[in-house]
């Protein structure tokens, strides 16, 4: 009994020493979270702060004479007229009025200040409705890059102004005047690539993405569960399945840029697939998100209890019955979970890609699965290697598109696996 | 009752004495004989003819060399300590043990004469005949009629919606069931309290007619209400059909079956007469087992 | 018809012979008493005759469709004036290209020459004549096997066992891929790896301490031999997953014991998400992050305590490369420490330990096992990288182990020699898949030995 | 296939990539598909054969060697058009925080050669021992020399060799009496021991270091240096400062053509080649106030510029003999 | 012996006739009165005062308003059908319950009249003093020796390697594993046999001298020799410490305790000297239990 006493006064002495240990060892862990929750918001702040201006567009509002003389054209219906004519003039014009103070000789500086492509602008609306030749129109155009990196960016040390100072004049009197304004920026959510900052959008990749993607849901899904289910309900203890196990648990591991060399040398080089196109894409996701997919889908089929396959068995139902009857539709919740991560990752990948050409520079908005293509990640890459910061800043805002879709995927999987799971 | 707890009472009473090591110098291996199993094993006309059954699970022998005749329409219940081999044998008898993968089953067993264990018998049929209720009432995550209706549908039972009623119905009343079920035949299984479940696995597997239902331990997750129902349907149901209970109280298989056999470490130790196994065993290992001096 | 359209329509026809294979054996069954006579439910008649219509149709199309193309243009080709066909196999599909823009209007027809114009005309109808007599024999094909299988239908047949056979090899098939993919992958290395190894050393790729793989594209040009020492390119790699684990592991690591021995559930129900984002980040977001906002951080924070740091130092690749490893230390750590038995953790908390000795002295130990397994399968993550150091890495191969420099790595590598270039006989392409060669090789063994111990220790608590 | 495929140089990229889009934007045909693969490396696959599955056009920052004039015969692909298309120079850039180089061509061989004349004894051929500029001369910065240039497949890099190194080097004792393959040989050859580092492709990316890293100097075309020119500042080559006019009066040492070559089998089949080509020659593009020169191409004179689009229009043959 | 069997025949003697259903009108919900423990629950001068002791899983209230004294040196036995609260209630003891997050405990637990859930009492001192040993054994993975050496090197007990030498070999002794383990001290424990793991644990428990021993269900896993020798070494250690058991074996409850409490359904029915509980329990529900009519 002394002696239980004696202890129990050892114990007592020594707590105060061990519970600062306990403490310092927790302090640890919130440290250890906050570090990696700091991380993520850094890196989200970092992308938001150096996009979110890609979401705005300048635009210059001015009315345009529409003046067959001055375009050298007199029949807007007129094909051969129509790539004869001028349509950089009246724009120019229309400009000029808009700022009094340019004369003659500064018509160049007054021209750099619209979009290259602003002429386009006419001629399209000219082809459309030819009956405006002659007419005065109010045009909504959109500005150089150089004017809108200088509406936006004005005084950011990040960003260098290539306007003169006579142009930043002109330009702020425009702002002024409301000539020149900022909106909703639809033209990068409108339009493929291009090597002007101003007109590029993501549209040419995000339907890259989604063509890609349907390929690879098409093939990988339905592989996936048939493999996951031979596997786990049919699949006899033998070598042969064995290593197709081991095969599948080391293809999840194996390095992405691996299945680019296998998708160059074997569908490219072997095949004869052509380069950058939406299908070889798909495939080569598909053979990198398989083993994620059948190694989710098994654990969603582990998950289902014996008792259920025992009792249809003790009934009498086969074995391929009591799979399809009773395990497939329990186990289906946690397989679309884990092949919507699994198409997530595949989503987001990049370097596959780049060995199979999907890393053109690529303007069209492609049609089909045959058409060249980029895909969203990629074309962060493409622009995020661009010297115009005006690029960076789209860069930016292309990883927030994608990071949007990535965190819709994701959260309709937790939502989906809260929502459908069956607790046993 | 009185004189039990007498018997009791004497080891009770000396609680500070040293318990008898059991059979600490004579393994339970070495006075049990192989394949010799005391009392009444066969039957004339049996049901089930299982002889020399050996079940193995990779190298592990857990069933040793037992023969044992089913008699029809009887209610037979295994008994033994945990571990012994009473469900691996029952699942021998509806060939459960084929989805096992390790487990390789030997010796001859028939059921009405026909092999259980041949290469080209159907399964499905076998089981279709040779229904089972397991320990944990297991019924399908469907509603109460899908899951009383799933053994007939896939086994074309039913030719018309109103034949599959009628089966669901029959079943439902024959488990007891109906009564407490007809109003919410769409309700989820799941829902159901344990007692109820189980006689929902009783009704499904009723539903499909087996000559033979498997029961492995069927009241051991029940409340005592519960048990003492499935246990009143076990003594109805033994009119139509033959009935093999898995249990491990030796109460319940007094109450419920007409013979007990005992298992001991893989080996049948013993088969009588119920009445017989609990008052006059006449293996010294039943005796210590019934007696409570293991397990 | 369109093979897409004619996919489709044996598609149909399958659901067709369904239809009617439930139908006959019901028919077949009602003067024997009911479908209980039947040796399977109708729905296997149904099935199997869906499978006979279908799966033969199906063949007949794939290959009709894979081959079609050649041999119209073998017809085509044949049908020009002997002074057109042409003499190689890429003159041949350069004509047959300019028929087929012809035929589909992309070239106006007045560019090109009579006899083209015919063969665009021709070639148009033969297309037109591929795809009748591709329809025609398909659907053939569908209806006879489909017919086939339903007049064979009997109350004794098995239906059931031959239709679950038949999805069974479906299924093993899918399963067999994984073999396929795997074999591909060394395929696709194998061959170019070993004519690297005809035109540079082994001794010379394992142990040389130069890379520069400068080779000479034409007799003419003057260039370095080019140096193909991969030594520095695995010292780049393993210090920059050196880094990322030294951020990973600690943290990581800690995260998951604070998660699941502290947190309360609000917290953990939180906190856990938030950690698994940072895994569902594209690597190409890190890498632009990386690239962008840390290695000029690192290179202007250490220029201000005058220390010389590399634009694009291996801190700033290693340091971002670990953040997006922690959710996975994270998420395996946590899986190996719940596999700790309860009883183990009651065990010591019972004995008056608190939680932290608890942790460090039974259940950190125990788990140890599990964790060196998990750490492994991140660092064989972390070699296989790709995105975040082709962005923030250099290209330079030094060889050296200072963090603030920077070094190259095997991925690295791996892209610059093959985007773009693509032509497989320099030793410089060559080059880029015997370093896949060793990526895969170094990658796989980590990943076996990681999966054997993490299996094994599963196993030590089941 | 319909869509124009082109591949070659990083350099006339940004170039090719303007008028294809301009090209897609203003006619019914599709936009080309552009790869950057470097001028050796566009000009390999240009010659592998003709047939869809090559390019139609390849880009080069300098002109076909005969050797694969001979390549592209053999494989096939006869009849070629070359177009020279205006003039880059070389320029050597850093940051324009860095210390700014002020080289001759001599001290820029000494720096980036593999073997250079000993500092000891001026007829002997040693392995590079600089590791610094100012190891060089005196008068030229303190800091490591490390250069990041384009790799073997780059025309601009063939270029800079011919150009810049052997310029530098030819005049030199060591190498004076040596005979022509000899000299190519010694004078071309670039140091492999990490002070000249080989980057990609991309010449951007080069900028984007360039502009993170102070004591780095790069090497690349005169347009990339316009670009950014508020951020970059190119060393002086024997005292001259690259400006569009010296390079296109030849002032600037280093100054070499760009062209485009059209795989002549593929016009009328591959739709739009011949088009392509009259975009790129024409007046709007090219022109005194075309849009190529405010992306910074150093346009041809007016006259060249009547050549080129004649023969956008008759897209005549390229012989051997122009290029010996 | 033979009275017993005498017993189960008169229902084994009727397996058709229909069971009793137990309490079927009245369920066991109304025949105990919360609170209300039938027998001897109190003691004078206790070693725990337990007083209106509630326990809550979340909402679900496990032990409902449960108060019982334990006496110093006493082995009290807690018996009672699965699930009625006897492990909960246990853990209460040395606030092993603090570990589950929606464990709520109420009332007045006093141990030596210092209140056990007093917020600023030391859980680490409390179960120092109140050791426990679990229903499988749980040695940890390290060698013998440090399994025994854990408690007293992280309370800090032994200043020399020679003290805790002394420690490892008294408690070792007092578990009765000194002379199988002498040898392989450095041996991995996780090597041994059940029964040697169980006495480990033990000794471990031991080994930090604590004044109480709680045992939860220590023998389910053993085989009987095994379960021998740790009941034998219960009564050896029942004269310097207070133990509580949990058992589900009605004879183990009589073999090794003093005195008996019944649990139902989270209610403490009856505790009485185990003599007494096992003849002659006072009340209806301990009897049917008792008699086996379930459990
Ligand atoms: N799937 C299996 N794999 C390997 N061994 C098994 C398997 N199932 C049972 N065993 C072993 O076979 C022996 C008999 O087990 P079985 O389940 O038949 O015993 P039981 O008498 O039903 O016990 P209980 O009363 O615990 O249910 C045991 O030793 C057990 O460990
Ligand atoms: N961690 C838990 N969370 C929620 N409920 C629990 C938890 N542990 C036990 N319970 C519930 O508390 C009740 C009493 O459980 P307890 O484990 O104390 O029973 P027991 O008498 O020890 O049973 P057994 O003999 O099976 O061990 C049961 O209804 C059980 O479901
Ligand atoms: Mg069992
Ligand atoms: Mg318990
Ligand atoms: O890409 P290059 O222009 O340097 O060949």
């Amino acid at each position: 009994m002394s002696d239980q006493s004696k202890q129990a006064e050892i114990v007592r002495q020594s707590l105060k020493r061990r519970y600062r240990k306990e403490r310092r060892f927790r302090a640890y862990g919130i440290i250890a979270i906050a570090i990696a929750l700091s991380a993520l918001v850094v890196l989200f702040a970092d992308i938001i702060g150096k996009g979110h201006s890609a979401f705005i567009k300048t635009t210059i509002t001015m009315d345009v004479d529409i003046d067959g003389e001055m375009m050298y054209l007199d029949d807007a219906s007129d094909e051969r007229q129509m790539k004869m004519a001028d349509f950089v003039e009246p724009l120019i014009q229309a400009l000029m009025r808009e700022i009094p103070g340019a004369g003659e000789s500064d018509r160049d500086a007054v021209r750099d200040l619209l979009n290259p492509y602003a002429s386009n602008q006419l001629r399209d609306a000219l082809k459309e409705y030819p009956d405006l030749l002659g007419t005065t129109q109010t045009m909504e155009l959109l500005s150089h890059t150089n004017v809108d990196v200088y509406v936006k960016h004005a005084g950011d040390d990040n960003y260098s102004i290539k306007l003169n100072q006579q142009q930043r004049e002109w330009v702020d009197q425009l702002v002024e005047k409301g000539v020149v304004d900022t909106s909703f920026n639809d033209v990068f959510f409108s339009r493929g690539d291009s090597r002007d900052p101003s007109r590029a959008g993501i549209l040419g990749a995000i339907v890259g993405s989604l063509l890609t993607m349907a390929v690879t849901l098409v093939l990988s899904f339905p592989i996936g569960v048939a493999a996951a289910i031979y596997l786990e309900e049919f699949a006899p203890q033998n070598k042969l399945t064995d290593f197709i196990e081991v095969n599948i648990n080391n293809l999840a591991a194996v390095p992405s840029i691996i299945f680019g060399l296998l998708g160059l040398a074997v569908f490219i080089n072997l095949f004869g697939m052509p380069r950058s196109v939406p299908v070889v894409g798909g495939l080569v996701l598909t053979l990198m998100t398989l083993p994620t997919i059948i190694i989710s889908s098994r654990a969603a089929i582990k998950s289902v209890p014996p008792s259920i396959r025992e009792a249809a068995e003790g009934i009498g139902a086969s074995k391929m019955q009591v799979v399809l009857h009773h395990v497939l539709p329990l186990a289906l919740p946690g397989m679309l979970t884990g092949s919507i991560i699994g198409m997530a990752q595949a989503l987001g990948e990049t370097a596959p890609l780049l060995l199979i050409g999907m890393v053109a520079f690529i303007v069209d908005v492609p049609g089909g699965f045959l058409d060249s293509a980029t895909v969203l990640p990629v074309q962060v890459f493409l622009w995020a290697g661009s010297p115009e910061l005006a690029f960076i800043e789209r860069a930016s805002a292309a990883i927030m598109v994608l990071l949007a879709f990535l965190i819709s995927m994701n959260a309709l999987a937790i939502w989906m696996r809260k929502r459908l799971e069956r607790r046993w | 009752m009185n004189t039990m707890n007498t018997t009791v009472t004497k080891e009770a009473a000396m609680p500070d004495e040293t318990p008898v090591p059991v059979q600490e110098e004579r393994p339970a291996e070495t006075i049990i004989q192989e394949g010799a199993t005391v009392g009444t094993p066969f039957a004339d006309d049996p049901k089930f003819k299982l002889r020399n059954v050996e079940v193995f699970y990779g190298q592990d022998r857990a069933i040793k060399n037992i023969s044992l005749d089913i008699a029809r329409n009887e209610v037979i219940a295994f008994i033994g300590p945990s571990g012994c081999g009473k469900s691996t044998f029952l699942r021998c008898l509806n060939r459960m043990n084929d989805s096992i993968d390790i487990c390789r089953v030997k010796g001859d067993l028939h059921l009405d004469d026909e092999n259980i264990y041949d290469p080209k018998r159907d399964v499905v049929e076998l089981r279709a005949r040779v229904g089972m209720v397991f320990q944990k009432p297991n019924p399908f995550p469907k509603s109460i009629y899908d899951n009383v209706a799933y053994g007939p549908r896939i086994h074309g039972l039913a030719n018309r919606k109103s034949d599959l009623d009628d089966i669901v119905e029959n079943s439902l009343r024959k488990a007891g069931l109906w009564e407490e079920a007809k109003d919410r035949l769409d309700a989820t299984a799941t829902g159901m309290s344990g007692g109820q479940q189980q006689r929902l696995c009783i009704a499904r597997a009723i539903a499909v007619s087996p000559e033979v239902i498997l029961m492995d331990e069927p009241c051991s997750a029940l409340d005592p209400i519960a048990t003492a129902k499935v246990e009143e349907l076990i003594a109805e149901m033994s009119e139509s059909y033959t009935i093999v209970i898995v249990t491990h109280s030796m109460q319940q298989a007094a109450r419920v079956s007409h013979r007990t056999a005992y298992f001991h470490l893989g080996h049948l130790v013993e088969v009588n007469e119920t009445n017989k196994v609990f008052t006059a065993p006449e293996h010294e290992l039943t005796e210590s087992y019934i007696t409570g001096r293991f397990g | 018809m369109q093979a897409a359209n004619l996919f489709l329509v044996t598609i149909v026809l399958a659901l067709v012979a369904y239809v009617l294979g439930y139908a006959r054996s019901r028919s077949l069954a009602t003067p024997l008493g009911g479908i209980r006579h039947l040796k399977s439910l109708p729905f296997y008649y149904g099935a199997r005759a869906a499978l006979w219509c279908g799966i033969p149709a199906l063949i007949v199309l794939g290959l009709w469709a894979a081959f079609q193309g050649k041999v119209i243009q073998l017809l085509v080709v044949g049908s020009l004036p002997a002074e057109m066909i042409p003499d190689s196999e890429g003159a041949a599909s350069l004509l047959l290209s300019k028929i087929s823009n012809v035929a589909s209007g992309a070239l106006p027809p007045g560019f090109a020459e009579p006899p083209i114009v015919e063969a665009a005309e021709r070639l148009t109808a033969l297309r037109a004549q591929s795809r009748w007599y591709m329809t025609a024999l398909v659907v053939a094909v569908a209806v006879l096997a489909g017919f086939l299988g339903w007049i064979r239908i009997q109350p004794r047949l098995n239906a059931r066992a031959q239709v679950e056979k038949t999805l069974k090899w479906i299924f093993f098939a899918c399963a067999a891929l994984a073999i396929l993919t795997t074999l591909g992958i060394i395929f696709s290395v194998a061959f170019e790896t070993i004519r690297f190894f005809g035109k540079i050393s082994f001794v010379e790729f394992f142990f040389g301490t130069q890379w520069s793989p400068q080779t000479a594209l034409r007799a003419d040009q003057v260039a370095a031999e080019g140096a193909f020492g991969m030594v520095p390119l695995f010292t780049g790699t393993l210090l920059i997953s050196a880094i990322a684990m030294l951020v990973a592991v600690p943290v990581g690591l800690l995260s998951a014991i604070y998660l699941s021995e502290y947190a309360s559930r609000r917290v953990r129900g939180i906190v856990k998400p938030l950690l698994e984002l940072l895994a569902g980040i594209p690597t190409v977001v890190y890498g632009f992050f990386a690239a962008l906002t840390v290695a000029p951080f690192i290179s202007n924070f250490a220029a201000s305590l005058g220390i010389d740091a590399s634009s694009q130092s291996a801190l700033a690749a290693g340091g971002v490369m670990g953040i997006m490893i922690i959710p996975f230390v994270s998420s395996l750590s946590d899986d190996v420490i719940n596999a700790v038995p309860q009883t183990l953790r009651d065990g010591s908390l019972a004995l008056g330990a608190t939680q932290s000795e608890t942790m460090k002295k039974v259940i950190f130990p125990a788990a140890l096992p599990g964790i060196m397994g998990g750490i492994l399968l991140a660092v064989s993550r972390a070699i296989g990288e790709t995105m975040i150091v082709v962005m923030a890495a250099g290209l330079a191969a030094n060889l050296t182990a200072n963090p603030l420099e920077s070094v190259t790595t095997v991925t690295v590598q791996i892209v610059t020699l093959l985007t773009g270039d693509q032509e497989f006989d320099s030793a410089k392409t060559l080059a880029a898949f015997a370093l896949g060669a060793m990526l895969f090789l170094a990658t796989l063994a980590l990943n076996v030995l990681a999966l054997h111990i993490v299996r094994k220790y599963r196993e030590q608590y089941e | 296939r319909d869509t124009i495929s082109i591949v070659g140089s990083s350099t006339v990229y940004p170039f090719a990539t303007v008028v294809a889009e301009r090209f897609g934007s203003n006619t019914d045909f599709p936009t080309p598909k552009l790869e950057s693969t470097g001028s050796g490396g566009g000009l390999k696959l240009f010659c592998q054969g003709i047939g869809t599955q090559h390019p139609d056009i390849t880009n080069a920052s300098r002109r076909m060697k005969p050797s694969e004039f001979d390549l592209c015969q053999s494989n096939g692909v006869e009849d070629i058009t070359e177009f020279r298309i205006g003039s880059d120079g070389i320029v050597i850039a850093s940051s324009r925080d860095a210390d700014n180089l002020e080289l001759t061509l001599e001290q820029l061989f000494l720096a980036l050669g593999k073997e250079v004349p000993s500092p000891d004894d001026e007829s002997k051929l040693v392995p590079n021992p600089y590791e610094k500029w100012s190891d060089i001369d005196a008068s030229l910065p303190n800091v490591a020399i490390r250069v990041m240039g384009p790799p073997p497949t780059s025309g601009t890099r063939d270029s800079f060799n011919e150009l810049a190194l052997q310029g530098g080097c030819e005049d030199l004792p060591a190498v004076a009496d040596m005979d022509e393959d000899q000299m190519e040989s010694v004078c071309q050859s670039i140091r492999e021991d990490g002070a000249f580092i080989e980057a990609g492709e991309n010449d951007n990316l080069i900028v984007q270091k360039l502009i993170d890293d102070d004591s780095m100097y790069g090497v690349f075309g005169y347009s990339f240096l316009e670009e950014n020119s508020d951020r970059l500042q190119a060393a002086t080559l024997n005292g001259k400062v690259p400006t569009a006019e010296a390079i296109a009066a030849d002032d600037y040492p280093v100054a070499r053509s760009l062209f485009f070559y059209v795989k002549k089998a593929h016009v009328g089949v591959v739709p739009g080649i011949k088009e392509y080509a009259a975009e790129f020659t024409g007046v709007g593009a090219m022109g005194p106030n075309g849009y190529l020169k405010t992306v910074g191409l150093i346009v041809p004179p007016r006259d060249a510029l009547m050549d080129l689009q004649d023969k956008a229009e008759n897209l005549p043959n390229l012989s051997k003999d122009e290029l010996m």
